[in-house]
């Protein structure tokens, strides 16, 4: 019961971690916020995917000698997959911090009612 | 070489973008060449391949030549490969014509407008053709970003439209992956044609709805299903026109393309969870077409109403895939086509009429089919085949749709589908009516180009689209009995 | 068992930091404290047996720290009305 | 950031600190096989490398990319990544298959060789961006 | 009162998702599908298949490595995304005088 609760633990933290991202972009209110909520989503991605790779008696994925067989290495797809996306995350938030600065330069504020009031003025 | 194809359509424009900075430092009139006949190379290469695939089946490419469940590799069906020539076909016109409107910039921004522009067809075709679901989120980052920067380069409505956009495209972005982790985690695969396989004993799994619910927002948002749109009217109207053109007529319908191909060919329509979610996409494709259409009658501005009128248009689509017959998919497939071209028509006949006279509302249109009767023709023709009338292609998709809802008896949907032509009706006609009957103040303001129509670089590519609605429309017949039909879930040979 | 328990805490801890980071007023303080909340990732990518992924994460929290900062220092100064 | 800030301090720890940021990276690259790294961290620390000096030493510090070259830079790190590839279609090898390469060793060093070259193309891109994303962010507005 | 709603959704969908955790296998797990399936082979062959003793590079770099073009591409974009938005932006004089100099 003890083990099959902390299973789930685990798993909810990540979800709750990964919820922080949707709830913070709409309850925040300032443009730079809203980023931050982004990277901390994109994060929650992350460590969902290296937990499936994760194997119990597995060690780091590169290749000891005299250590042979699946069941001694930790499932390397993920590490992969998860590098690719941690750049990506990176990418974005280049991108974002561009068009940021672009927003400021313009309107003034990075407070999205004052923004919109502004725009529509 | 024969044996590349498939991998030249992606390689031969992403190397292009990858050298256009250089190019352009060289030299801004070679970049242009150079962009083109990339594009050029790449839609021919993808006819080919759909040549070859009508004739032989199903084609699948080994990148590195490792095996597919290891390694990735690319899988044209006659699906995919109409959607390659299709976008192919569209960023060649709409890279013709965008000439006009970079004259004056230096050749930093050229360069690196053309590269992000064949990113963005680069990121579009490879996720059309690829059998990896990873990689598909990888091509689709890639398109993402590239539409990122090239909305927000439209001006300062434009930085605040794309940042919204970035936000949610991301959120979606990352609801896909998540969707794409819960199926590795019960299959262990990231291959398409792996998955079905191993997907089929798993489909009462909770797991797998979670990942459907996933995929369906993620993929709803971008392509900007009804509650998910939000992002989409302000991102259409502020971004420079040559972006919009491909934009508006490609970007979506790659999303809605992802959609189907994971209902219908990873998942199955008929299995576990996926007909629930159907239901709740054809619902939300119907409340969508409806406010769409009456959100697009209330605008001033002819972009803005445009955008909302792709709002509509994607309902059509997503309504097509929650009916799920044969004829409603011929429907929604043959509908992804004729949207595309129409509305890309439109927007480059918007664009134009901005790049001539700087006026983008409606009543500024007055009396321009004297002054631009070649454009106006090419965008009477588009804004019928919008409303659906027979010799045009919207009137066929929106047929086949309405033969599906009627074989599926969801009269519902009918109503939708007759309701909202009528809507686009009211709302197109009266640009028509501004067009061809209103008489034009005299204005005091000169004109970009001086004369009467547009520079031949902008006419060609509105004037093809023009014709290619109507070409489509009276070949409707063979286009769905000899590519369509194969290109449905079981309808291959 | 002992895994499990260092990979909740660590998560708790980031949990904790991201909503911080999310609440604080001031713009700097956030950015440091996002750059912890990227330092408890690189220490659970560690903790889940994923060095390399755990080496970029920790050259990218440096880079996106210093992008973020660089663009705090515009936007301070941005044109006011 | 064209203005520098430095004192003697920053100044001379800079230059201590450099050359060995730039071994690291070129060890991160080349050791990539055997132990965590590759390109992309190779080239965050070059690029981290080169940022550090416009911090410290403003616009004319000892190694410095101006913003176009880099963009122009990171267009030839990913194209030497596609060529390879290329190179390899070539051969008649599928795309990035290092397999195809008509060179005399076996099979494993060949594809050893194929890494290798990606990631250099990958470590120029990283680098090259990262100084192009932070001469953008930084630079004061020319109008 | 958008807001509102999104909230709603949002809430409904961490909802489901906290009860769909069941479906996911066990933490850890040495047989789970994702350990047995695909990635076995990345552990057995990629010495010998890619000369790479860390199978991670092995994977990115060789079996899997067109996503890493894709990814090296993403970069790319963000940099010139950002150049072009920050540098090479037409002349607008929008912002008003007096705000924007040092």
């Amino acid at each position: 019961m003890q083990e099959l609760f902390s299973q789930y633990f685990i798993y909810w933290l990540i979800l709750i971690l990964f919820m922080i991202g949707p709830f913070g972009m709409i309850y925040k209110k300032n443009l730079v916020k809203k980023l931050m909520a982004m990277n901390v989503m994109q994060v929650a991605v992350i460590i969902f995917f290296l937990v499936l790779g994760q194997k119990t008696g597995g060690t780091l994925p590169i290749e000891m000698h005299g250590l042979a067989g699946v069941e001694n290495y930790i499932n390397p797809l993920p590490h992969a997959l998860m590098l690719t996306a941690i750049v990506v995350s990176l990418s974005t938030t280049g991108v974002a911090l561009a068009l940021l600065i672009l927003i400021q330069r313009r309107y003034g504020t990075l407070e999205e009612d004052e923004m919109l009031r502004r725009m529509n003025q | 070489m024969r044996e590349q194809l498939p991998a030249l359509i992606i390689i031969v424009p992403l190397l292009a973008a990858l050298a256009a900075p250089l190019i352009a430092y060289l030299s801004t009139r070679l970049l242009r060449i150079v962009i083109i006949g990339a594009i050029l190379v790449s839609h021919l290469s993808a006819l080919g391949t759909l040549l070859r695939v009508l004739a032989e089946g199903p084609w699948h490419y080994r990148f590195g030549g490792w095996l597919p469940p290891w390694g990735i590799e690319y899988v044209i069906d006659p699906l995919s490969g109409s959607m390659a020539v299709l976008i192919s076909f569209i960023s060649l016109v709409v890279a013709i014509y965008s000439g006009p409107f970079f004259k004056a910039d230096t050749w930093l921004r050229k360069g690196i407008f053309y590269a992000l522009y064949a990113l963005l067809t680069t990121g579009l075709l490879g996720m059309v053709v690829t059998g990896d679901v990873f990689n598909l989120y990888v091509f689709l980052e890639i398109s993402s970003l590239a539409a990122y920067a090239l909305i927000a380069s439209g001006g300062h409505k434009a930085t605040v439209a794309a940042f919204r956009y970035l936000l949610i495209g991301t959120v979606g972005a990352s609801f896909y992956l998540l969707g794409i982790g819960y199926l590795y985690a019960i299959t262990g695969s990231l291959n398409m044609a792996d998955l079905v396989h191993r997907l089929q004993p798993l489909m009462d799994s909770p797991a797998v709805l979670t990942a459907v619910v996933m995929l369906v927002v993620g993929m709803g948002i971008k392509m900007a299903l009804f509650p998910m749109h939000g992002w989409l009217p302000d991102a259409y109207t502020y971004a420079p026109p040559p972006a919009t053109a491909f934009i508006s007529g490609v970007m979506t319908k790659v999303s809605a393309y992802v959609l189907f191909r994971f209902f219908f060919f990873v998942l199955g329509a008929m299995n576990g969870p996926v007909p629930a979610a159907l239901t709740v996409v054809g619902w939300a494709a119907a409340v969508g077409i409806i406010i769409g259409s009456v959100m697009a009658i209330a605008q001033t501005d002819f972009r803005r109403m445009l955008a909302y009128s792709s709002v509509a248009q994607i309902g059509y689509i997503a309504l097509g895939l929650a009916i799920g017959n044969t004829f409603a998919l011929i429907g929604a497939v043959l509908h992804i086509l004729n949207h595309a071209v129409m509305k890309s028509c439109l927007f480059l006949v918007a664009g134009g009429v901005k790049w001539k006279t700087g006026e983008h509302t409606i009543e500024k249109y007055a009396e321009l089919s004297r002054r631009m009767p070649l454009t106006m023709g090419a965008f009477l023709i588009a804004a019928l085949s919008m409303v659906g009338l027979p010799p045009t292609a919207g009137f066929f998709s929106k047929w086949y749709l309405v033969l599906g809802a009627m074989e599926a008896w969801m009269w519902p949907y009918i109503v939708v589908i007759i309701l909202s032509s009528l809507l686009n009706a009211v709302y197109f006609f009266r640009v028509i009516e501004h067009v061809y009957m209103k008489k034009a103040e005299p204005k005091a303001t000169e004109e970009n180009g001086g004369g009467r129509e547009l520079p031949v670089a902008m006419l060609v590519p509105i004037v093809l689209l023009g014709v290619g609605i109507l070409v489509i429309g009276v070949l409707n017949e063979p286009i769905v009995t000899q590519i369509l039909q194969y290109a449905l879930p079981g309808g291959g040979r | 068992m002992k895994e499990l328990s260092l990979i909740a805490v660590l998560l708790v801890l980031m949990v904790v930091t991201g909503t911080l980071a999310l609440f604080l007023k001031d713009l700097l303080a956030s950015i440091i404290l996002f750059s912890a909340f990227s330092f408890f990732a690189v220490l659970i990518y560690l903790a889940l047996g994923a060095p390399d992924v755990a080496f970029t994460e920790a050259v990218v929290g440096v880079v996106s720290t210093t992008f973020f900062i660089a663009a705090l220092r515009r936007l301070k100064r941005g044109c006011s009305r | 950031m064209n203005r520098k800030f430095g004192t003697i301090i920053l100044d001379t720890a800079f230059r201590y600190l450099v050359p060995f940021i730039l071994v690291f990276g070129m060890y991160v690259l080349m050791h990539g096989e055997y132990s965590p790294g590759g390109g992309f961290q190779a080239g965050a620390l070059f690029g981290i490398a080169v940022v550090l000096g416009r911090l410290i030493q403003g616009e004319e510090a000892m190694l410095n990319i101006s913003g176009n070259t880099a963009i122009i830079l990171a267009g030839i790190g990913t194209f030497i990544y596609g060529f390879i590839g290329v190179l390899t279609m070539l051969f008649n090898g599928n795309f990035l298959e290092y397999g195809a390469f008509p060179l005399n060793m076996a099979e494993a060093d060949r594809h050893a060789l194929g890494i290798l070259g990606i990631e250099i193309g990958v470590t120029i891109c990283v680098m090259a961006t990262i100084i192009a994303i932070f001469d953008a962010l930084t630079r004061r507005e020319e109008w | 009162m958008t807001r509102l709603l999104t909230f709603l959704a949002i809430g409904l969908m961490s909802l489901m998702l906290f009860i769909t955790t069941s479906g996911l296998p066990m933490l850890f797990d040495p047989n789970s599908p994702a350990a047995t399936h695909v990635s076995p082979r990345y552990i057995e062959k990629s010495r010998e298949e890619t000369g790479s003793p860390n199978f991670v590079t092995a994977v990115l770099a060789d079996y899997r490595g067109y996503d890493t073009l894709g990814e090296t591409t993403v970069i790319f974009t963000a940099g010139i995304a950002a150049v072009l938005l920050l540098r090479a932006a037409r002349k607008h004089s929008d912002c008003l005088p007096g705000g924007d100099e040092e």
